[in-house]
């Protein structure tokens, strides 16, 4: 997959941090302001099919790519589930329980497991969109005319 | 309030109908784009700050895969006459279509006008949902605590989706 | 609130995941796994089959009690009705699984096979045991979503055409169902089933409780493929490889479309005798239309496709008659007895179906053709399946020894007390009809003799799919001891306690 | 009133559009159109007069907040809408790649 023009490629390499930036800056205020793990992960994965676009990347790099988000994926989807299961031993035994402390409302560290859920699933959100955008553009490249 | 909602709309209904005539599928397929970002300024009207946000990015990435399905193909939707089959299925959707409406003109006539929605279950979300959940963000409070289990269903489905898609476009299914 | 409950969904989910993990790195291991996941998740509903008689467990998840008698978060129920379901998906999920052993070396990248297979068990698990309208609705997706990239497995022409015709209808469908829980939220503010009947209690609107319950009729009659809906089963099922068109027409069709239908329409609607009628029609319709179109078929799956519309029909219809009788309020035992037949038509029809279905696999894994013409004289080179073959053409033809006569006669007993001669008779005219399709299949499948067709190269299954094969035609025998009272009481009973009086269920949901 | 009419009527177009299209991106579209009304839908049903998003300030509390139940709803609708969207055109490029049209009839009657 070739790149774009220099002047893509420049801009992307001044903003592509900057939104990665913003979209783990959403990830990890959700519990505090508007956003949360979706909207923080669809922007991380924005940040990143901006750089695949404009710089393009040889194919097997690609395909090496594909292989090792499908990893984090995954691994991302296991972790929420295992804070899920966590509930049953901590807490009050329950499957979806909330059983780290709650602290003061409107502070950093504050919604008990919140956070946490936050952080996964803006990964695996992340990882997930990426992955379906690399495999579309692995296919058109493989695929025969 | 009701009334800018409805002009939003009533230009989103148009978005949409020229979005299915358009003769060039790229134009349908951006005009789809402007429909979708017009909902999330409804989302704004609407006080939904959250939706918003998801709404504008996922919409930008449909976007993308849409434009990059359409690209590479000859653009021009193959235009022919409605063949018999084609009369059928059209009569058959308007009949639909009437009916639906006329039903839905009804049944709305005994329910809450916008914006005056009373709360049943929710109330309990409010309430005390600072302290429950400890989130500031009442939302993502219910998203993450109070229906955590539909959000691991929701991270699931994206999952699921994503697998479908890698099977899906492999290049060789059997041996 | 006993803990295993969460596990119906848990262990597929960290299951498929594993399996996408592990399964990378060490080949055989996915096989062996997703199987061994399986058969833990059968033991676990076998136990919940003999153990919830009466009482029904609710699960409320995340711990939230309800305030002042509305429930806050989402509860999960497993009462009788969905103890029979779970076990059926969980049965047939695990024959299934055991079957495409060696069934899936044909096709490619079998990782992807087994985490979807996987996850298609959870979401199905997940709609059976949920009680809030829009957790049926996420896990739905999941199931629906795995079963879109299941169709499109093989990927070939006509798969690819199947799915995305599927894709399209079964996302009409999601739409109307999301469309029809906003309506009930609109009105109701909540979304426990048990609550949202407990806010209609004080009196609704006619036409927008009507306009209600068609949206969510025809959403999850979508799913059922009941038969203004059925254009996208014959060809799902037929694309799609045989252990997955055995699940899909085996559970899927029952487990996310036929069980939510009777569930909601029991449980979360006041049943209106129009609304009642109307399903009846549906399934008859479904029932005579589905047995006309399988004559025609020489493709054996798209036959065994077409007739599980009309078997689902006979199920709708029954029901259907139940529901007239409960919202007329008139002679309660024929209901039940009508709720009774249909529900044991339901796990009649996911033993034989699926059995028929992996017998296709099997003649279509040796002879390599689908096509009935093209066959002949298998018996011979392949007894066991062409024993267990007609052991299911029989059970689903209605012979006496076998489960498929029994709940028939039920249900044609249940519309002759209660007054509806023509559905028995088209009841009746519908099974002979089957049985002459049946005849049809067996007799250019197994035993017409052609001495130019070279038979010698064709020889018998590998083991997996045989025990899986074998296990179920012993299940379609044994199922028919449901009919006798000791044995009914124990499973069939509960299930329609919990429907004949709904405020059975949202007491114990709710304790109104 | 009127909003959730024309919210309707959104619907219609979409459901519209995938019973009379030929054109497999042209159904995509329709049922994205579909997807946004239903989002739609959901969001006027939240909404309160007077209501403020629904984010707590610890400095003043006592406020009308909209619904956030419908919001929290919609959250995981837009992602299922993303997964089948994406799952569709998955199987859109791969139809277009092996027969070369987007009409669903000259798909019909192509073999092999």
């Amino acid at each position: 997959m070739k790149g774009m023009t220099l002047i893509v490629k420049k801009s992307t390499q001044l903003i592509a941090g900057i939104i990665f930036m913003y979209g783990i800056y959403v990830i990890v205020h959700g519990h505090l302001t508007p956003g949360g793990g979706f909207a923080g992960g669809v922007i991380i994965a924005g940040s990143l099919i901006l750089v695949t676009l404009a710089y393009g990347g040889e194919f097997l790099k690609l395909v090496k790519e594909e292989a090792g988000t499908t990893i984090i994926e995954s691994m991302a989807t296991i972790m929420v589930i295992m804070i899920a299961t966590a509930g049953f031993f901590f807490g009050t035994k329950i499957f979806f329980n909330n059983f780290l402390p709650r602290g003061v409302v409107a502070q950093l560290i504050s919604a008990g497991v919140i956070p946490l859920y936050n952080i996964f699933v803006g990964t695996e959100v992340a990882a997930s969109i990426f992955i379906i955008f690399l495999s579309l553009v692995i296919f058109k490249e493989e695929s025969p005319q | 309030m009701e009334l800018s909602i409805s002009i939003i709309i009533g230009l989103m209904i148009l978005g949409a109908l020229y979005a299915i005539h358009a003769k060039d599928l790229l134009s349908s397929v951006i005009a789809c784009g402007i429909v979708g970002y017009s909902l999330v300024i409804c989302f704004l009207l609407l006080k939904a700050p959250d939706l918003a946000i998801v709404q504008i990015v996922v919409d930008t990435i449909t976007l993308i895969i849409m434009v990059a399905v359409v690209l590479d193909s000859s653009r021009e939707e193959s235009y022919s006459k409605l063949d018999t089959k084609g009369y059928i299925s059209a009569a058959t959707g308007i009949l639909m279509i009437v009916v639906l409406l006329y039903f839905f003109a009804i049944s709305v006539q005994s329910l809450d006008v916008l914006g005056t929605s009373s709360l049943r279950m929710a109330n309990y979300y409010i309430e005390g949902a600072a302290q429950k959940t400890g989130s500031a963000n009442l939302v993502t409070g219910v998203v993450f605590d109070f229906r955590g289990y539909d959000t691991m269903g929701e991270a699931v489905v994206l999952v699921t989706a994503v697998l479908g898609v890698l099977t899906i476009l492999r290049l060789k299914g059997k041996k | 609130m006993n803990p295993l409950i969460p596990l119906f969904v848990i262990i597929p989910l960290v299951g498929a995941f594993l399996i996408m993990i592990i399964g990378r790195f060490i080949k055989e291991f996915n096989k062996y796994f997703a199987s061994l996941i399986l058969f833990s998740l059968a033991l676990i509903s076998f136990y919940f089959l003999f153990t919830t008689r009466e009482n029904s467990f609710v699960y409320k998840v995340g711990g939230w009690e309800p305030i002042n008698n509305i429930p806050i978060g989402i509860y999960m129920v497993m009462d009788g009705f969905t103890a029979i379901v779970v076990c059926i998906i969980n049965f047939i999920g695990f024959l299934s699984a055991f079957y495409s052993i060696s069934y899936i070396k044909r096709y490619t990248s079998e990782n992807y096979f087994y985490a979807l297979f996987c996850l298609m068990i959870a979401g199905m698990n997940g709609v059976v045991i949920s009680g809030d309208i829009f957790n049926i609705f996420v896990f739905l997706e999941i199931s629906v979503i795995s079963s879109y990239a299941l169709v499109a497995f093989g990927v070939e022409k006509n798969e690819l055409e199947a799915s995305f015709k599927y894709q399209v209808l079964g996302g009409l469908a999601s739409f109307l169902i999301l469309f029809g829980i906003g309506f009930l939220y609109w009105k109701a503010k909540t979304l426990n089933i048990a609550d949202i009947k407990g806010a209609f209690s004080n009196g609704y609107d006619k036409t927008y409780y009507l306009f209600v319950q068609i949206l969510i009729l025809s959403g999850f009659g979508l799913k059922a493929a009941i038969i203004p809906f059925h254009a996208w089963l014959p060809d799902a099922h037929s694309s799609a490889p045989s252990p997955i068109s055995a699940m899909l027409s085996g559970v899927l069709i029952k487990a996310v479309g036929i069980y939510v239908i009777i569930r909601l329409f029991f449980n979360m609607f006041y049943i209106s005798e129009g609304m009642s009628v109307l399903i009846t029609t549906l399934g008859t319709l479904s029932m005579v239309i589905g047995v006309f179109l399988a004559i025609g078929q020489w493709d054996i799956k798209r036959l065994l496709a077409y007739h599980s519309i009309s078997q689902m029909g006979y199920v709708v219809m029954s029901v259907g008659i139940g529901m007239i009788l409960v919202s007329r309020g008139v002679r309660n035992e024929v209901a039940a007895l009508a709720i009774t037949g249909g529900i044991f038509h339901l796990i009649n029809h996911a033993a034989f179906k699926g059995l028929l279905f992996l017998n296709a696999g099997a003649i279509e894994y040796s002879t390599g053709t689908r096509d009935l013409r093209e066959m002949g004289g298998l018996a011979k080179a392949m007894p066991a399946t062409s024993a267990t073959s007609f052991v299911a053409s029989l059970s689903i033809s209605g012979i006496p020894p076998f489960n498929g006569f029994f709940s028939k006669l039920i249900i044609i007993i249940a519309a002759v007390m209660a007054r509806f001669y023509l559905l028995a008779a088209l009841a009746v005219i519908v099974s002979i009809i089957t049985l002459a399709s049946f005849m049809k299949f067996q007799r250019y499948a197994f035993y017409n003799e052609d001495p130019d067709k070279k038979k010698n190269s064709i020889k018998e299954v590998p083991f997996p799919m045989l025990f899986s094969m074998i296990i179920l035609s012993i299940v379609c025998l044994l199922l028919s001891i449901l009919v006798f009272p000791g044995i009914r009481e124990l499973i069939l009973t509960p299930a329609i306690d919990i429907l004949m009086d709904p405020s059975k269920y949202s007491s114990q949901i709710i304790g109104m | 009133m009127t909003a959730y009419i024309m919210c309707f009527i959104l619907f219609l177009v979409g459901l519209y559009g995938v019973i009379t299209r030929r054109n497999l991106v042209k159904i995509a579209v329709s049922m994205s159109i579909m997807e946004i009304s239903t989002f739609l839908f959901f969001a006027l049903l939240g909404y309160i007069d007077g209501g403020v998003a629904p984010i707590v300030d610890p400095a003043d509390p006592v406020q009308t907040y909209v619904d956030p139940l419908p919001q929290a709803l919609v959250l995981t609708a837009i992602v299922i809408g993303l997964a089948t969207t994406s799952m569709m055109m998955a199987i859109i490029i791969r139809l277009y790649r092996k027969y070369g049209t987007f009409d669903i009839r000259e798909i019909k009657n192509l073999k092999g």
